[in-house]
């Protein structure tokens, strides 16, 4: 596969969308990626876990195990194909909504239960990988990617950036300001902007009124591209060309990967008030895992024992995971002190003391 | 409070056409804590307005309509998220009559859930109420029970100068207060003291109060007998009813949610050791959030002011 | 002429530039308006006023008669041919570099003096006119002018509303947030920008890699018109066409004029730290006056005569509005107090009260 | 100043290629008052870096600039136009640390001239530092001098953590102290006594230290001597220095350009009563700008505090 070609290829004035498999998982496209079987069972079993991960931290939740929660039902393929592009030096800037990037990026399970029952812990990347903690605030988190892909560029590295977030935060004042220094500077950023079709309970249609999201790329000087983001291949292609053209010195990219999500916002949303049944079942026929569960079969990797092997080893990993995750300790008082500067200043040694000493006192 | 805030919101819109309401999910889904409720269905999605997801446009764009001539009310959906605004709010709202000597005015009033101990998700329990009290132009309103919830709501709305109005995330659901049907206004400015005491007086507010009130229970036992005052109005701040209780109680302890240094907290105590320094039994001591973020939930307990803090620092005050 | 042409006709994807009198003098266009010689006239003394009123600003700054002053030199035509445009109850939110717009529309020029001597009285506009103070934090009032908009809608108001900025302006993200506003509520805006290929010493490629400027409407969804900035009459038929489309509820225009800072950014600038005598000459070229003096020659309307009483209305105007700035007495402590609220609450009384002993002791 | 903050910049620059500025007008230009003059020649535009006209994006790109490994100084041109990027100062550059124990750090810079009494613009003479004060994680220094400035600007640059540096305007021309040539770091955190007193301290920075300065040479002829204290670090402040001070002249006089509700003379009054209440002998005055929006330049004199201003609270604060 050659360089830029899908960039060129699916703009959004085309209005023409990269899908590499359709509904039924069948290939549709002359752009099928040449991936092993290794990787596309990585993929697969990537996605099957994502579901089952987010299925088990909906039920925490519940339970009262886990605060709120924000489920990602439906976007594991966007999610899973970007995250296989992503190579070794690479930084990544994820998105709220988005268990099967960090888990195709071998970030722990156990960190991201952790981040969402409340421990600051969840936020630390393991060792060689480059992952900001994801910001809250929607869209705030754009210029720090395209910080980090500025800095790239001084220090001559030849590095990608992957920053990803969802259709509301392209109405955001720091999306615009972000994605105009990355035209600027001819950062090295791939932006992949999960087009799930709501920002809470406001539809794509009332976030603006550009026909596309990935249009958007044009105010900046540099290509948009939509892909079908329920099609991790698509996906997959999308990103990894326009990771490979960012680490060539070529330039930002915006990806716009059409998707849904299939859950709540958060667990304490209610869907229901704001969009139909209908609509949801519409896009339930377009799930990522079933039609790659079907391209894989027909590829003769898929078979009912792989399946279940796939499905022991997401069990017992996730059942780890939340048994390390709810192991952990919660942060001592010292350790919310001590992070506020890199030397503790004296009033807050003594904040921190006088709370000790307070703590201990009621104890005793 | 939800109900009381969404019946001021539905009387004011009532009365007056020139209200307007817009935010994120503040129509179709009814605010995200249901204080726009039922809203949009009677007033029509041309006063109830979801807009995109961009504070500063939110903001900025009521300022234009303000000075139009409506009467906006804007919701940040959480406090953590109104700081994109800042500059809208200080630079534009809180200045405008100013600039043109009166002759474009900014009656908006930004609502806004704030604080914490509910065990919510990073940047959703910001207290961060001083950032606004220092900005001339600006009124700073905090309810403490529905009752007042709808009355300053309601006297927010038909003031004719911005105002933040916060509300207490934590009483959403909490106090079964009963209040008036009808509309009725709480004024601006003036502090209420919630519970009488020869002691020393506790100045609090939102969220605060019923903590500081559960403190002044528990003080009973130990023969103290707390004056609570609860602000309502951060900006301009009820300096008299202050400082008469202060002259009456001599001690002062301020409780508040946001961290010590330069808290409104600051303000209190220099302004009443300005007023009112020989009437001073003992320091003025602060039970206040640390100079620290707000830890996550599962350490966020640490950090809140709590009756056992409030205990701990009224004994010390009463050392003296 | 019909509606929608010249915005339809010179979209930036065309990249074509409406020009109706070419630097020569000369008609290039069909678009030619249809304007009365009082109009025509009127454009040509307002640009040669605010021209003068220009030069005596920085005179008086020289002298210390002034502050800090915006110099608005070579950009007389897009502000007087916009402000031509503007009906009786439109909206305006001016740049703050506007000098001409302010004339054309009729805002005394003592006022403008006034502000920039540092009263804030210069802010006030005279009555029945509707314009917002210059915002001195760039970018800042396109959402104010967006609110306008929504507010005229809600009222059901058949009125439109110019916001001028230029385009250091475009890289804000309340540029951003304000037009996608705009783009989702069909506001009855026209966002003109004075592309004057400067903010300070930023040349206008490096504020952002879009091509043009008039492009980033797409990401909006609605249309951008390029116009030649320097051509009063082109501003005028895009701005004219783009207010009717605004009042006819078909929603909101990006128009890019297209013209050039003459002059230092401000009296404290030095411009010549950044850019070359050269280019400077070459936009000397396309000065807006100048090419309209020609045309209305050509037309028979200037001669000598006319030149001549033109010149001795403006000398007299701005010598009147000097004399009148310059008697303005300043701001008394109460002023300066009594807008900060609608009704001054004690401690701002008893500031004032303060202040306004100590000043009189100060004074015994 | 202003050459010996182009020193410190310079100097920093040499000594480490991770140090890289950026801002509006930085490069080309040399900044607006100069500051970075020469730089963009002497280090190259990957290191001097013209950015478009976006302060939210210049210190958001800032952060991911530093954690990725470089030390960056931002400008903003004017403190009046960092309010864009509060939400990037607040929620993202104060709490990077923090948020991931450590993992990810801000080493950054940003630079601001800061505050009035020059006939600028609207917008163009903001001191609000108390904003700043009141954020964990966040230093905010103020230097007086030219020699302070390049010490304070070196530390700054070299500290892990992000610095909110202010340039007072004023004082950029001003002051033709000397300073030595080599690079020198004034450690952050630190107050200086600079003027020795016995009858009150006056605590100050920035552009109120000469004003103080000269209040206090006026003094003498009323044969009072106030010690003055120039805080140098707003945050984490030098309450030692402060508090020894008070305890040895037991009245207090602060001095700032901010507005007094909520400024950062709230705080300092306020701990210092609650530290050393009974060593006070008066109550603490504080001289500032008033509550109201600075007045544009034809009566901004009335509204910063001046030498006259300042002994007429002296004068009251001896009274007692
Ligand atoms: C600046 C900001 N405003 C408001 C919120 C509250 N909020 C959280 S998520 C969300 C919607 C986000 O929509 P989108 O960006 O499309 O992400 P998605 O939820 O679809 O993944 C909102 C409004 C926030 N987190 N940040
Ligand atoms: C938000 C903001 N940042 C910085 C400044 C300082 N400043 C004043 S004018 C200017 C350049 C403006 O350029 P542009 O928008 O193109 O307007 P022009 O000067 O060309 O008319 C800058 C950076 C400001 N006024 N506002
Ligand atoms: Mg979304
Ligand atoms: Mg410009």
């Amino acid at each position: 596969m050659g360089y830029q070609i899908v960039i060129e290829k699916f703009q959004p004035s085309r209005n023409d969308i990269l899908q590499v498999i359709d509904e039924k998982g069948q290939v549709q496209s002359e752009y099928e990626p040449n991936l092993s079987q290794i990787d596309l069972k990585k993929i697969y079993s990537l996605m099957v876990t994502a579901r089952a991960a987010d299925i088990k931290a909906i039920n925490l939740q519940r339970q009262g195990r886990m605060g709120t929660y924000a489920p990602n039902q439906g976007q594991e393929g966007c999610q899973v194909g970007a995250g296989m592009a992503v190579q070794k030096n690479d930084w990544v800037f994820p998105h709220f909504r988005d268990l099967g990037l960090y888990l195709t990026l071998g970030f722990p399970l156990k960190n991201s239960y952790l981040y969402w029952m409340g421990h600051e812990l969840g936020n630390i990347p393991p060792k060689g990988l480059n992952i900001f903690p994801m910001a809250v605030p929607v869209a705030s988190h754009i210029p720090h990617a395209v910080g980090a892909g500025m800095a790239a560029n001084i220090k001559k590295h030849k590095i990608a950036v992957l920053c990803c977030f969802s259709d509301g935060a392209t109405s955001g004042g720091d999306f615009h300001e972000a994605l105009n220094f990355a035209g600027v500077f001819k950062t090295p950023n791939v932006f992949l902007c999960y087009n799930n079709q709501y920002a809470i309970s406001l539809p794509r249609k009332n976030q603006t009124a550009a026909r596309t999201l990935a249009q958007k790329a044009n105010a900046y000087g540099f290509s948009g591209v939509m892909v079908d983001g329920n099609d991790p291949l698509a996906v997959y292609v999308a990103t990894k060309e326009a990771l490979d053209k960012a680490r060539q010195g070529k330039g930002p990219t915006l990806i716009e990967a059409i998707t849904y999500r299939m859950g709540d916002h958060t667990t304490s949303d209610d869907a229901s008030r704001y969009r139909s049944k209908e609509e949801v079942e519409e896009w339930r026929k377009k799930d990522p895992i079933q039609r790659f569960r079907i391209y894989l079969k027909n590829k003769g990797i898929w078979d009912p024992d792989y399946e279940k092997s796939v499905q022991d080893q997401t069990t017992s990993f996730i059942a780890k995971s939340t048994e390390e995750a709810e192991q952990t300790p919660s942060a001592s008082i010292d350790n919310i002190f001590q992070y506020t500067y890199k030397d503790m200043p004296p009033h807050l040694k003594k904040q921190r003391d006088e709370l000790e000493l307070f703590t201990q006192e009621k104890k005793s | 409070m939800v109900q009381a805030l969404n019946q001021a919101l539905s009387l004011e819109m009532e009365r007056d056409s020139n209200v307007i309401l817009l935010g994120e999910d503040v129509g179709v889904d009814g605010g995200v804590f249901r204080v726009s409720e039922g809203l949009l269905r009677k007033y029509g999605n041309s006063r109830v307005i979801d807009t995109p997801l961009a504070e500063s446009g939110i903001i900025g764009t009521s300022i234009g309509m303000a000075a139009y001539g409506l009467r906006p009310i804007a919701e940040i959906q959480f406090m953590g998220f109104v700081y994109t605004a800042f500059n809208q709010i200080l630079a534009h709202a809180a200045r405008l009559r100013n600039r043109t000597r009166g002759h474009y005015t900014v009656p908006l009033v930004i609502r806004m859930p704030y604080g914490g101990t509910v065990k919510a998700l990073e940047h959703h329990s910001e207290s961060t109420e001083a950032l606004f009290c220092q900005i001339p132009g600006l009124k700073v309103v905090v309810p403490s029970t529905p009752y007042d919830a709808k009355g300053l709501l309601a006297s927010s709305i038909r003031d004719d100068d911005p105002v933040i109005f916060l509300e207490p995330k934590k009483l959403y659901r909490a106090g079964r207060q009963e209040f008036p049907d009808n509309a009725y206004e709480i004024p601006l400015g003036l502090a209420k003291i919630v519970r009488e005491g020869e002691d020393l007086t506790i100045i609090a507010w939102g969220s605060m109060i019923p903590v500081a009130q559960q403190a002044a229970e528990n003080m009973e036992k130990e023969d103290i007998y707390p004056e609570i005052i609860d602000l309502r109005t951060l900006s301009p701040m009820d300096r008299d009813t202050i400082i008469q209780s202060v002259k009456k109680t001599g001690r002062v302890l301020i409780v508040h949610e946001a961290p010590k240094t330069c808290g409104l907290g600051a303000e209190i105590a220099a302004f009443i050791n300005e007023e009112a320094l020989f009437s001073l039994e003992a320091p003025i001591l602060r039970v206040t959030g640390y100079d620290i973020t707000i830890p996550m939930p599962k350490s966020e307990d640490f950090y809140f002011p709590n009756p056992e803090r409030i205990r701990y620092a009224i004994n010390k005050i009463m050392e003296f």
